[in-house]
């Protein structure tokens, strides 16, 4: 068996926990964003493009170090929230934040070559039926592009559960409030004394990953079978 | 229906470019491949932006660049049955008919789905997914789908082009009387003659994006009689029978007609094309052509190398074609006497 | 009692655990919230409103920046604990400064971010050797990651802090780096303003400068002057 | 071509089983909507995996179940025009077309570009893309690609069923043509019963997935006579023909018959439907039919309510058909004389 | 102007070089997992998935530490490079592999999804034209996949751009070598002194993103525009 230390079940819940937010949190405004870019021409478009993939282009850390500037005590964000009595950085918050800023740019991504897959006609067809935009939305160009969106979706999981450099910058390292399964693996990884505790702690990642994938996949295929 | 449509849609080398007033509730648009008739219909329904020009239906505007008036297609209540299908793949059948039914305010709601469905036989396919059908089962599911949206106006384009004989004569009157019981216009695109014939009125005739002509659809399949292999099909709408030997006794109009087909209908619908029937000047003896009418001359018109002889038998019309030495050779004149020969067994009655 | 938020530089991670479970131990009911990263990033978390109480740096540079921002208690800031640079590397391959000219491949923290590589270029440099190793070095993001290079046997030697070398299990210390080639390796202490207020913050923060602390860093490798 | 095929292929509730030898190149697939006809052609393609059975294309064994045989489709050489086109959207009208043609071994390339691009009317799309085609357009670009590529079995799911007539009727002789000149068979699903009659000598009648009966050209001709409208087609070898009046008299054998087609030819074949004759027992007056031929009855036999009379006309054979009621009438038995009458423009010269 | 010093230059053409040289060396081997993913049932394709996907849920300085513990001098795969004469750590080869190796979950998901959406009877029209399997996969699947293929590669581009935690385990930091933008960025902003010049970085990685972003684009509507 692996050995896990108490912390490291902490660890495990919490990365599970904030990947899953941070997802399901993304899910919503990663669709409306794949949908305003690949389908409404608009001015400030581009911006948008541009604000979306940023953090991808950007080393984790320093997205870490805007996100501490904007969600601090002094930031736009964390004042706002300071106001009413939230306080953002060094909670969970921050980390299902920084795991949704960084995995954002994936989800919008997927979502939008699914997107761009959809035949033009079905989308006309469903209007002369009747359906308003938001109702092709929601009914044609939803389920249609589920397929990047489930594969958006567990890109995005995946990619939260090895979210490290900005997690740690704005939530912090701290054992059983913080500290996801990357932070965990990091501190066993600096102590040469504890590499094996590291590497189990990548195992129990990777077979998280695995049983999402497991899932994505028998989701696909449960579609496909739908024809 | 009043529709008006003045518009002008150019693509690269193609343009589309019509001035049409058409009244009437059912009309036909006829042209050859690449005319234009698809892309007149999608602009219709609002799917295509015309770059100049005005649409009108029934006095409403729908459409006019010079006031900035663009209905969208959901505001139209313009339904349509697409040349290429355009089934939703993530719905079942049931749920792809029902569509724009959902969609359609309550007080439109007339059509009756378990009937569409009977009458569209799709009965056994409502849970299946729409992937798999065959080209026939996805065309009817899109007619059915069009019609249920209960549109004020329903576009087809080509719906019965992958239907077998059965199936198209069973649908089209029931098109005829949905549009008629619950006052749906609609436009028709078809190749055939025949569907023409049985579904509109009115024909729109295009040829390279403008419209080349707006007549009935009995004078388009005289028109084209010339040129078509099958000749002119006269339809004839004929009573019950009774049996006489080994053939069956028809009514028509004031006439009588022997056919080798049997039907258990009160009333039958059955094709004769122009080019059985032959003309005598005399009444000829001993003939194996089991119906001999005599017939007055109405008219005579000409379609490429043919001469198209308008007959009048006891009341009922028929068309037969000859050739022009035969007017001559026979002295077919309007108000000459002559008698029609037509075989037994080449009338065609309509399924239905 | 309540919180104690520790923000330690992660190379005191281990003196540091064994320093607050002990005090635990004695005084119950206080629970340490430890927070171990980079320098800097401490200190930006400090700037924008972490809670933290008792900071720990590895580096003089970044306890300057608080104190500058009025984020730390003047009067508290002092020198937790010194270390001292040592060269790791495979048995036999240097035994001092001069030898490093022979070696094809020497690790070092990145000069600009970790204080230890700044301290061994200026060691380079005071013994005339920096020239000659210019293309030899190869910069790790810190000093972990310096000794663990030495540990794989990536690099011939590694320049690393002597806390670091006794937990390698390949890399041996070679030699000690003259003092006199470089400033002292010094680990900066402060508390916060909130800290300051926080009476077990304080009482730890008096703990971890007691005989009893310096004796537990004496055993990591550091030492107390 | 010698194609046989004995498979089973169930997709719940549809169960296509087929055992059945066919000869001859051009065979028809006929049946209702759904009946399993494109099933049939994608088993045949190698698209579709029978769950068991066999499959034979002139001896060789595509496909078996029990020996584990199963050629992939890029193995068989047999195209296939799809009913729902499936042309490449990421390629031109041209590459569409060369796709199969480029894959095509040189020694197999017989297919002229340029000619099945003007018959198919496609020069000027040729550098389009194939997304914003009209329907009919893309089916002609699906029928050239599968065309081109040389195969030694064409495969045709409903090919012409978005073309309007005149495209229909100009295509239709060309691919004649083309299976005749270079020896490809095809097989060729259709709705339209004239289609059939114009393009296949065999019909393959498919009903729920189970085929219901295979007739020979001979064997169609008979059987579908009585209950159908194709009737028996003779085949009459003509002579050149010289100018009479508008129309055309071509030698054949013995006698002389009247055409309003013209042909270039020395030797032409022309279609004659049994339906189109009708039979005198004297010779009539004024008649508007062109032809009129006395013959001797050879024979007589039944078909369905139908009798076919087996006539000699100065030497030359012809069948007629005609309803028993006529026969007694008429008193046509073997060794009596009787006259033909055929129009002249119920001839269809058959492209060579 | 933005101040930027001559190593910061450098820092920016190693990162081009190794961003373009990660993708360009991914496209081929991730077109290839995503063919043989997408449409071959063999065995083991499970294992090529949990594979491909590692890198993505593991934070990427334990990639880094793998990839080390494989291209190290007594790697697997170092000893054999080493054999070779070749030397793949803390070199620029080994930067690129870092990203390459970061990226390439990306990458695939991205051609899936675009894969995915081809109509199946498109492949078995060009089968029935004679086209083989191989024939298919580059004259119909390639093409049809081309806008995932698109959208993965500026997804991988950017990703690593972005790359810190890998690369400067297995290339160092060793400015003008192997020192890019991100390790660049990260050095500047772990002083306190030099927090503008990692600003200014920041732009520069933002400003080439963003043209590869338009260069993706334009390529995505001149693709549109053929048809
Ligand atoms: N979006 C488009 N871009 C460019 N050309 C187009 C577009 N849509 C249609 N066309 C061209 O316009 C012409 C008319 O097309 P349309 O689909 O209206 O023909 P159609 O009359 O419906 O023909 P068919 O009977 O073959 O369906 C065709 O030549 C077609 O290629
Ligand atoms: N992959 C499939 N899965 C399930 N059912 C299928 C599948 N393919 C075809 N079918 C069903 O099998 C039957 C025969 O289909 P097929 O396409 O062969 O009909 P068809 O004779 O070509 O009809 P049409 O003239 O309408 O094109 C249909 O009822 C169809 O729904
Ligand atoms: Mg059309
Ligand atoms: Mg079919």
């Amino acid at each position: 068996m692996i050995p896990l230390a108490p912390t490291d079940y902490d660890a495990i819940r919490l990365s599970l926990q904030v990947s899953l937010a941070a997802t399901l949190l993304s899910l919503p405004f990663g669709f409306a964003v794949a949908y305003l870019i690949t389908f409404v021409r608009f001015r400030g478009r581009v911006l948008v493009e541009v604000l979306v993939n940023l953090p991808l282009t950007l080393p984790p850390v320093v997205v870490g170090y805007f996100l501490l500037l904007l969600l601090g005590k002094h930031g736009w964000l964390g004042s706002l929230f300071n106001a009413a009595g939230i306080r953002l950085i060094f909670t969970l918050k921050a980390a299902v934040i920084a795991c949704a800023v960084v995995g954002f740019p994936l989800l919008v991504r997927s979502m939008r070559i699914g997107m761009e897959g959809i035949d033009p006609q079905l989308i006309n067809a469903s209007r002369t039926l009747g359906a308003r935009w938001y109702d092709t939305l929601l009914t044609v160009i939803l389920p249609l592009s589920f397929p990047g969106l489930v594969a958006g979706s567990s890109l995005m999981f995946a990619r939260s559960l090895g979210e490290f450099g900005a997690t740690i910058i704005v939530a912090g390292n701290i054992p059983g409030v913080t500290q996801t399964i990357p932070l965990a693996i990091y501190e066993y990884a600096s102590s040469p004394t504890s590499e094996t505790m590291a590497l189990s702690l990548c195992i129990v990642s990777v077979a998280i990953s695995l049983v999402v994938l497991f899932l994505h996949e028998s989701m696909a295929k449960k579609m496909a079978r739908k024809n | 229906m009043q529709l008006s449509m003045a518009i002008r849609k150019n693509y690269g080398s193609f343009t589309l470019s019509t001035d049409v007033t058409v009244f009437g509730d059912r009309v036909g648009i006829f042209g050859v491949s690449g005319s234009g008739k698809s892309t007149l219909v999608s602009v219709l329904a609002g799917l295509v932006e015309p770059d100049v020009g005005e649409i009108f239906l029934n006095g409403e505007c729908l459409f006019s660049s010079l006031n900035g008036i663009n209905f969208r297609p959901e505001q139209r209540r313009i339904a349509m049955v697409f040349q290429q299908h355009c089934l939703f793949p993530h719905l079942s059948v049931k749920n792809n008919l029902l569509y724009g039914f959902k969609r359609c305010p309550e007080k439109y709601r007339s059509i009756d789905f378990s009937a569409l469905v009977e009458v569209l036989k799709l009965e056994e396919l409502l849970g299946r997914g729409v992937t798999n059908l065959s080209g026939g089962e996805k065309q009817r599911v899109a007619l059915g789908r069009a019609i249920l949206a209960n549109p004020r106006l329903l576009l087809m384009d080509e719906p019965l082009s992958a239907l077998d004989d059965t199936l198209r004569f069973q649908i089209i009157p029931y098109l005829k009387s949905v549009s008629s019981e619950f006052g749906i216009p609609y436009l028709f695109i078809s190749h055939s003659l025949v569907e023409m014939r049985l579904m509109v009125d009115t024909v729109l005739a295009f040829e390279k994006g403008v419209m080349v002509g707006q007549t009935t659809s009995e004078q388009l399949a005289r028109n084209r009689m010339g040129s078509s292999q099958v000749g002119y099909i006269n339809l004839l709408k004929l009573g019950r029978p009774s049996d006489e030997g080994s053939l069956y006794a028809y009514p028509w109009g004031a006439a009588r007609l022997l056919l080798s087909e049997k039907s258990e209908r009160d009333e039958s619908v059955a094709e004769l094309s122009s080019k059985d029937i032959i003309i005598f000047k005399q009444h000829p003896e001993a003939i194996s052509a089991r119906n001999l009418l005599q017939c007055k001359v109405c008219s005579l018109f000409s379609s490429g190398r043919r001469i198209g002889v308008e007959l009048d038998c006891a009341g009922n019309t028929l068309i037969s074609e000859v050739v022009q030495d035969a007017v001559n050779e026979l002295g077919i004149v309007p108000g000459s006497t002559v008698f029609a020969a037509v075989k037994a067994s080449a009338f065609r009655i309509l399924p239905g | 009692a309540g919180d104690v938020n520790l923000f330690i530089a992660a190379s005191l991670k281990e003196v540091i655990n064994e320093l607050s479970d002990s005090f635990a131990r004695k005084s119950p009911g206080v629970k340490f919230v430890k927070n171990y990263g980079a320098s800097g990033a401490l200190v930006k978390q400090i700037e924008n409103g972490a809670p933290s109480d008792v900071f720990i740096s590895a580096n003089l540079e970044w306890m300057e920046y608080l104190k500058n921002k009025n984020l730390a208690e003047v009067s508290s800031i002092g020198n937790f604990t010194y270390n001292a640079m040592v060269f790791a590397g495979a048995p036999g391959k240097a035994s001092s400064m001069r030898d490093l000219i022979k070696l094809e491949r020497i690790a070092i923290g990145s000069p600009k971010s970790v204080p230890a590589g700044k301290y061994a270029t200026e060691a380079f440099k005071k013994a005339g050797i920096d020239k000659q190793l210019g293309k030899k070095l190869v910069m790790a993001k810190d000093v972990r990651e310096c000794l663990m290079y030495a540990e794989r046997g990536e690099v011939d030697g590694a320049f690393v802090y002597r806390t670091d070398v006794l937990q390698a299990k390949q890399a041996k210390m070679l030699f000690t780096v003259p003092q006199e080639l470089y400033p002292r390796v010094t680990y900066p202490m402060a508390m916060t303003g909130e800290g300051a207020k926080n009476r077990d913050a304080t009482a730890f923060f008096a703990y971890l400068q007691s005989d009893e602390a310096k004796r537990v860093l004496l055993k990591y490798g550091f030492s107390s002057r």
